[in-house]
């Protein structure tokens, strides 16, 4: 019996159909991944199940009645809870106010406080029943991504929910988290839920589920058990050609002794005061990638923030071929020849509501081949701009519109496009393949490398594992704002990382303090 | 003795209406709705209420339509910054000047400069409150005020239970904290933006009402005096603690007390005393935020 | 609409007369209940009288603007209530001087005779200049106020909460609205008022004052004569605009006394404004509009100046107070007694009496008044 | 696109004038009186008829400079509404300047001596909130607003004290010499102050678009931490931005006295005063320094015309300000613009709020 059941789901935003005819099902107690590209429609398919949008067209069968869902809390009281990609938390308040949010428990019934001692109690019950790890008290903003995931899960839980939708769960976890999520799910499951978990890393979805659907530019493009298909299968259906998972690293490390990036001792704290950087030092070769891996959370978003000139720090130097460069501005870091690739694209990198052609110069807009006498040339920015699209193959559809209107992956090659085209000597590359298919990934890998490959040096902060490790030539590991471990990628597996990422020591991390 | 006895009776009284405005200003800052209309609404407040009381003669009338004109205005607030997402600063910006206009419009066409409630005694109007009033000092200092003064102090009370007791003070914090969770949990985030702001505009249109009739029985044109924007300060300084806030209202009512009571002494300089509440207000500022970001490393400016 | 008649008009009189005239208000305007009201009365009374059209402008733009464009529309004569001569008769800005630019326009101003050449000679024969001896008519309420304080049980019923003189009640409050020659013509007859009558009784006051209260903000006006009338003060006069409104609400609220300016305010609270120092610009108005209609504005002196005499200034009858004093006889004797008196003064002023006129650029000497202890 | 964008622009622009508009028409229909000759009044002589139109430009001098002073910060967010304060404070010491100068000195040596007064008085006072902005991150709206009222109090001592004129009946500072006014030009009141304005408003038009600057401060408005991470200094060019504000306030503040006042007074700038003015002709303009320049001009005409409705109408002159307030109020929302609000939003969603990006897309 199919627990939920579309036909014909279709989502249109303005002329643009996000999801086109979507006909899925999912069974009664089975674990159901959703997989696609980033921009597929994946989201969008479970945020009309979860009332958050209006289907343009087409019907929702929930046990086999069809149902038309008028928001977040229909789809609760019709059994249906999502966890979403991007927590709705409030950090600020407790666990305990958050799990609890919407639903508070007051004094009596006419009473229009709210009765603190039985809520925390009521919470403190529910976590022991799911056996979390967990304190009510604790406010959000103190505690681990993968703490907070697991109160967006109770939330849906305390509201007996039996179906549950989870978008991207793993995106933040250490793999031991992972595991950890996916023995919750599975118990969740035999406590007889159904739960649809959306994602696209294929090696998740072979180890979960029971069932997998493709969508593929907003069309279901395959339905098939788990246990019938491959990896490989599953990529191919997904991007429509066959393709390099994984650029490897193939070359063998010609990383010369010459010390291009030194960072000796930095630390920094937080607004409260927290040091969030320990002592922090490593160095890159000329010729060499060093890849820093670790659990989001901690201290990699501050370091990058430190080395790029977005943050000042306590103590510490920083050199760029032995020039010092501690506390520069991003500008003079620029001059020193430091490509930077941000974290957030639409943060840090480009301005959404900017045209293709201001952000193409972003950054080196006081270079003299644009800016003569404090004047923009607007010709020779149209000419670089022009250039860049062409030999980045950046796909545009109005090429004076903004940068708002490109995709994701679109939008991170003006940025590769504006940085190696600066020609730096050192690239700062910090989640370069963010939010970026398949195919994008593949050229940023490639870029990446013959950079590298050029004599020049990099660093690169990725939270996907298999990243940082299929890139670099050295790894380091962070771990509560400090370098818990240096390992070679060659040497090491996986799971030896992981739990290294989880603070976890092991015998093969030669000298965990550099 | 005699002037710290003054001085603490006058800070009350100074502190007031600015208190009244801060508390209702709160929401709507918790609730990221930046509400720099409170000065327009308190002072439709006032116009209204000293009005209906001289038209009426009956001020308990004059002071439920002051909180009916506030509101008003509030609605027309929300309306085009919550409902139409207009720009709040702008549209704050012309309530102000909507308000003063108004009433001078009305002053004009009924052939005034000023409404005098000649009908009445603002001494009468004033509470003696039983026991504390024979207090030495204290009695001098708490007692006899108006219904409005206590109610503003009163409210400071009321406000923080209402922010961090109720259900609604934590819909307000959430929304305006995290949008999207409110929108998640089924909140319907306009409404409470819409009730953030129509707090402040029955807070400012008791202030304005506290202002005119209560206390001086009559109504001037711009009489508001800029008292809005001290609370918009004091908020800010406060970071929208109700009792935090509240302080700073006070402190800014001490200053002004201090710059009524010690001009007498000040000889030929009394003229520079009235610029003493605000440069407090700019110090108090400074030092809070320079407190608050003592640790900051990060370079910019992207949270404010 | 119902105000035509106030903002311009025509006489419904039979006579009818061509002529035209126009009041420039200053930035309190038209409706302020005193000064700019009572010019514009006295344009309505001369419209009536004698058929005239007359228009009342509050300028945005500046006095300059609205005086060339009235006179370029034709207007016999214009009255400049704002204290804004330099256009008019000296020329800014390379441009002639209004005056000169119109010369068939009479154009009159208040408070101030600017239309001097450096030797004293009169420069423009179309600008009139009306100077009213507030001075003197401040005197006579400083003369008052002592008197009634040092009286103030035996004249006043219950109700009043009068500070006994004899044990610290000996303080008079000034309030004004900005420190200048305007303001502070009232300040210096008023205390020399005062110091006359402490004198004559062998007492001395403390007198506290405030220049700078503005025009706007009554509750600030309610504060500061909040603090007068706690350090002792039984009276305390305002020159402040829309902030005396304050100070005569505190007056109630504390049940003492105020004393109001410009036009007859004393039933603005009724039993607690003690008098009013009047400055009638009504009657100048109506005056120079008789002219006007007469023929005989040319020759008409450059500046008048309204004395006690002429009733254009002085203060008020005091029978809005007479209305509250007790009805014993002690009291009702003491009330004519005090009257007689204020009248013996009032007939001493000019010639006995000298009195200093600030706006005259006469100095004021504290040290001439002993008993007044300037605060 | 582009054509697109201006239209929706105007349309945006206009369409809150023509809506207050029949509001106020409603109401001057209200109080018995015919809106269609209150409207003819109000524009006509200000805007067709020569003397007129000129006197209407010189009135739009300052106002110009004040809401190029008010654009060139709200557009990079940064809320310097202490453009009035900064005004009063250069029109103050230009005059001081102005009235202390030898009477034989060069007349252009000293306008430009005054007008430079007036600039550095502006850039000084507007280095204030700025210093306590960039280095303190103080907010910049609530100071420079406090200090306005401080700023207008301090003034005040100052006009009744030290830099009085005596012989004056009423409070003010002695008239600026003959040699320190901009003279006129012909018999309105047109003076070398406009041309001036229009100086700077060409200058600040290469500026705003087509200088670095310029480029940086659009940046600094749309995104402040991507400005940041571009190297764009933030904080550095809050300080620009803000002396830039002060000086054209400044100089807005010594022309107005140069070539209107002559003298400080208390009501100086008038009410609300030719800095809040600035503001909402800033906003009129949308920020751009052409549409600035237009809704000066119109502002003006508004504000010449209140005379004139005081002239030749019985309408109360206050209902100019009722409209202009209703202007403003229609003035924050976009009418034509849901498309480019709800991808703004979306966008917003992406960028915004840091503390609940707690997870991002992998
Ligand atoms: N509110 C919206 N308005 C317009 N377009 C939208 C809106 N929401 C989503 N889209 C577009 O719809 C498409 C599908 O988006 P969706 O978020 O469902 O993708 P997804 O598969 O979840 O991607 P990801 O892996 O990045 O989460 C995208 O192209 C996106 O830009
Ligand atoms: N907010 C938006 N407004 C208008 N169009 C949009 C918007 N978001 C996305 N689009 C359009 O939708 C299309 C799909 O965008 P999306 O970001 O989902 O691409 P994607 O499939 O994720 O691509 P990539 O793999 O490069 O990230 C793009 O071509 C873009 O032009
Ligand atoms: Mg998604
Ligand atoms: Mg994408």
């Amino acid at each position: 019996m199919s627990i939920i059941k579309t036909i014909d789901l279709t989502k249109k935003f303005g002329d643009f159909t996000a999801n086109d005819r979507i006909n899925i099902s999912v069974e009664k107690q089975e674990i159901k991944c959703i997989v696609g590209e980033n921009g597929a429609g994946k989201s969008t398919l479970m945020n009309m199940l979860y009332g958050l949008l209006r289907p343009t067209s087409g019907k929702i069968l929930l046990h086999e009645k069809e149902t038309v869902i008028n928001g977040p809390m229909d789809a609760i009281a019709h059994g249906l809870g999502m966890v979403h990609q991007h927590f709705k938390l409030v950090p600020s308040l407790t666990v305990y106010e958050n799990i609890l949010l919407g639903a508070e428990l007051k004094k009596s019934s006419k009473s229009p406080i709210i009765d603190r001692k039985k809520e925390i109690d009521e919470v403190k019950k529910l976590i022991e029943k799911y056996k979390f790890e967990l304190d009510p008290t604790d406010k959000i903003e103190d505690i681990s991504v993968g703490g907070r995931q697991r109160v967006e899960i109770l939330k849906m839980l305390y509201r007996n929910v039996d179906i549950l939708i989870l978008d991207e769960p793993t995106a933040v976890l250490t793999p031991q988290e992972v595991d950890e999520l996916f023995v919750n799910l599975k118990e969740l499951r035999a406590q007889g839920k159904t739960i649809i978990v959306i994602t696209h890393k294929l090696r998740e979805v072979m180890e979960l589920s029971d069932s997998v659907t493709v969508i593929k530019q907003g069309k279901v493009v395959g339905n098939v058990l788990t246990k019938d298909t491959s990896e490989e299968e599953l990529a191919q259906m997904m991007v429509g050609r066959e393709v390099v998972l994984t650029v490897q690293n193939t070359a063998e490390n010609k990383a010369s002794e010459e010390i291009a990036y030194q960072v000796e001792d930095v630390c920094t704290i937080n607004d409260y005061g927290k040091e969030v950087l320990q002592n922090i030092s490593f160095c890159v070769h000329k010729g060499e990638i060093l890849g820093v891996a670790g659990v989001e959370g901690n201290g990699q978003s501050e370091l990058v923030k430190v080395l790029t000139g977005l943050m000042k720090t306590t103590k510490g130097k920083v050199s760029i071929y032995g020039k010092d460069v501690t506390d520069k501005w991003p500008d003079e870091l620029r001059q020193n020849g430091l490509g930077i690739i941000p974290e957030d694209r639409y943060a840090q990198g480009l301005c959404g509501t900017m045209s293709i052609a201001d952000n193409c110069i972003a950054g080196y807009h006081s270079v003299p081949d644009v800016c003569k006498f404090g004047l923009l040339d607007r010709k020779n920015i149209s000419c670089k701009r022009d250039r860049f699209v062409k030999d980045f193959d950046i796909r545009v559809g109005d090429i004076n519109g903004n940068v708002g209107q490109l995709s994701g992956g679109n939008a991170q090659k003006i940025i590769i496009a504006r940085e190696f085209e600066s020609n730096p000597k050192l690239l700062i590359a910090c989640q370069p393949t963010r939010g970026v298919d398949i195919g994008s990934i593949e050229f940023i890998h490639k870029q990446i490398l013959d950079f590298r490959n050029k004599g020049n040096a990099v660093l690169l902060i990725s939270s996907e594992l298999s990243e940082v490790m299929s890139l670099s030539d050295r790894i380091i590991v962070m771990y509560k704002g400090r370098i818990i471990g240096e390992l070679s990628p060659k040497e090491v597996s996986r799971s030896e990382i992981g739990l290294l990422m989880a603070g976890i020591q092991n015998n093969k991390a030669k000298g965990a303090f550099i | 003795m005699d002037i710290i006895g003054n001085i603490l009776y006058d800070t009350i009284y100074h502190s007031a209406p600015i208190i009244l405005c801060v508390i209702g200003g709160i929401f709507a800052y918790k609730a990221n709705v930046l509400n720099i209309a409170l000065e327009g609404m308190m002072l439709i407040g006032a116009f209204v209420s000293t009005l209906t009381a001289f038209m009426t003669q009956n001020i308990a009338l004059g002071v439920l339509l002051a909180v009916l004109a506030a509101l008003a205005f509030g609605v027309v607030f929300s309306l085009m910054g919550v409902t139409f997402k207009g720009n709040v600063i702008i549209i704050g910006l012309a309530i102000n000047l909507l308000a003063s206009a108004i009433a001078k419009f009305v002053l004009v066409r009924m052939n005034t400069s000023n409404i005098t409630l000649s009908f009445m005694n603002v001494a009468d109007l004033k509470l003696h409150i039983p026991v504390v009033e024979n207090i030495p000092l204290v009695g001098s200092i708490l007692s006899d005020h108006p219904l409005i003064t206590y109610i503003s102090f009163l409210g400071i009370f009321f406000m923080w239970v209402l922010m961090y007791k109720t259900r609604f003070g934590i819909y307000v914090r959430v929304v305006g904290e995290n949008e999207d969770a409110a929108k998640s949990i089924g909140l319907k985030t306009d409404f409470y933006k819409y009730a953030a702001i129509l707090i402040g505009a029955v807070c400012c249109g008791l202030a304005g009402a506290n202002l005119s009739t209560e206390r001086l029985g009559l109504f001037t044109n711009d009489m508001t005096a800029g008292r809005g924007f001290i609370a918009i300060a004091a908020i800010y300084c406060g970071q929208g603690s109700p009792t935090l806030s509240a302080i700073y209202a006070v402190v800014f009512g001490l200053a002004r007390a201090l710059s009524v009571n010690l001009s007498i002494y000040a000889g030929p300089a009394a003229g520079l005393f009235d610029v003493i509440p605000y440069v407090i207000m700019v110090c108090v500022l400074t030092v809070v935020s320079v407190l608050k970001h003592k640790n900051n490393k990060v370079r910019g400016f992207k949270n404010e | 609409g119902s105000n035509t008649s106030v903002s311009s008009g025509v006489a419904s009189t039979p006579a009818k007369s061509d002529k035209k005239i126009a009041i420039v208000c200053d930035a309190a305007g038209q409706n302020d209940n005193g000064y700019n009201q009572a010019a514009v009365n006295g344009a309505k009374e001369a419209a009536e009288k004698f058929g005239i059209q007359y228009k009342v402008v509050e300028p945005t733009n500046g006095v300059p603007a609205a005086l060339e464009t009235l006179a370029d529309d034709g207007y016999n004569v214009i009255f400049s209530l704002e204290y804004d001569f330099d256009a008019l008769i000296k020329g800014v800005g390379g441009a002639k001087p209004i005056a000169e630019s119109y010369p068939d326009t009479t154009f009159v101003v208040f408070n101030d005779n600017p239309n001097v050449t450096s030797s004293g000679d009169v420069k423009y024969k179309n600008v009139i200049s009306v100077m009213f001896d507030v001075h003197e008519a401040s005197f006579l309420a400083g003369s008052l106020s002592v008197l009634v304080n040092e009286n103030a049980k035996t004249l006043f019923a219950d109700g009043y909460k009068f500070k006994d003189p004899a044990s610290g009640g000996r303080a008079i409050g000034f309030i004004g609205g900005t420190n200048s020659n305007g303001i502070t013509v009232f300040s210096y007859g008023y205390i020399q008022g005062i110091n006359y009558m402490a004198k004559e009784l062998g007492v001395k006051y403390d007198y506290y004052a405030k220049y700078d209260a503005g025009f706007t903000d009554s509750a600030l006006g309610s504060t500061v004569a909040g603090t007068y009338y706690d350090k002792g003060a039984n009276i305390v006069y305002g020159v402040a605009g829309g902030v005396g409104e304050g100070i005569t609400s505190k007056a109630k609220e504390v049940g003492r006394l105020a004393i109001q300016v410009d036009a007859n305010k004393d039933n603005q609270q009724p039993g607690y404004v003690l008098t009013s120092v009047l400055k009638n610009t009504n009657v100048p108005v109506v005056t120079i509009c008789t002219a006007l209609v007469e023929n005989k504005l040319s020759s008409m002196e450059n500046l008048q100046s309204y004395s006690l005499s002429s009733g254009a200034t002085g203060i008020t009858d005091l029978s809005e107070i007479s209305k509250h004093i007790a009805s014993t006889d002690a009291a009702k004797a003491k009330w004519d007694e005090i009257k007689a008196k204020i009248a013996q003064i009032e007939s001493k002023i000019g010639s006995e009496i000298k009195v200093v006129n600030a706006q005259a650029g006469e100095k004021f000497d504290a040290s001439a008044c002993p008993n007044v202890n300037i605060k | 696109m582009k054509r697109m964008d201006f239209g929706k622009r105007l349309v945006n622009s206009v369409l809150p004038v023509l809506l207050a508009f029949v509001i106020g028409g409603i109401v001057i229909l209200m109080i018995g009186e015919n809106p269609l000759d209150t409207y003819g009044i109000l524009l006509g002589k200000s805007l067709f008829t020569v003397k007129g139109f000129l006197n209407t430009l010189h009135y739009a001098s300052p106002l110009i400079l004040t809401g190029l002073a008010i654009a060139v910060t709200f557009k990079a967010n940064i809320f310097n509404m202490g453009v009035e304060g900064q005004l009063l404070l250069g029109a103050f010491f230009s005059g001081i300047v102005g009235t202390s100068l030898p009477a034989s000195l060069n007349p252009a040596a000293a306008q430009l001596l005054c007008l430079a007064v007036g600039v550095i008085c502006g850039v000084v006072f507007a280095l204030v909130p700025a210093i306590l902005k960039a280095y303190c991150h103080v907010n910049e709206m609530v100071v420079t607003l406090m200090l306005n009222y401080a700023m207008i109090k301090v003034l005040e001592f100052l006009a009744t004290g030290v830099f009085r004129d005596y012989s004056s009946g009423y409070v003010c500072t002695p008239i600026i010499k003959e040699n320190a006014m901009f003279p006129r030009f012909g018999n309105s009141k047109l003076t070398m102050f406009f041309f001036i304005a229009i100086l700077v408003f060409i200058v600040m038009y290469v500026v705003m678009n087509k200088s670095k600057l310029g480029y940086e401060i659009t940046a600094i408005g749309k995104n402040p931490e991507f400005a940041e991470a571009t190297g764009m200094k933030v904080h550095k060019k809050i300080m620009i931005m803000m002396i830039i504000s002060g000086a054209l306030s400044g100089l807005a503040g010594a022309g107005y006295m140069m070539s209107e006042q002559f003298k400080y007074t208390l009501s100086f700038s008038g009410n609300p005063g030719l800095g809040w003015d600035g503001m909402l002709i800033a906003l009129l303009g949308g920020h751009s320094p052409v549409g600035i320049l237009v809704a000066a001009i119109f502002y003006s005409a508004l504000k010449t015309g209140a005379d004139h409705i005081n002239l030749y109408s019985t309408v109360p002159k206050e209902i100019v300000s009722v409209i202009q307030g209703l202007i403003i109020l229609f003035l924050a929302v976009k009418f034509v613009d849901e498309h480019t609000n709800i991808r703004e939003k979306l966008f917003r969603k992406k960028t915004g709020k840091p503390e609940t990006a707690i997870s991002e897309e992998a």
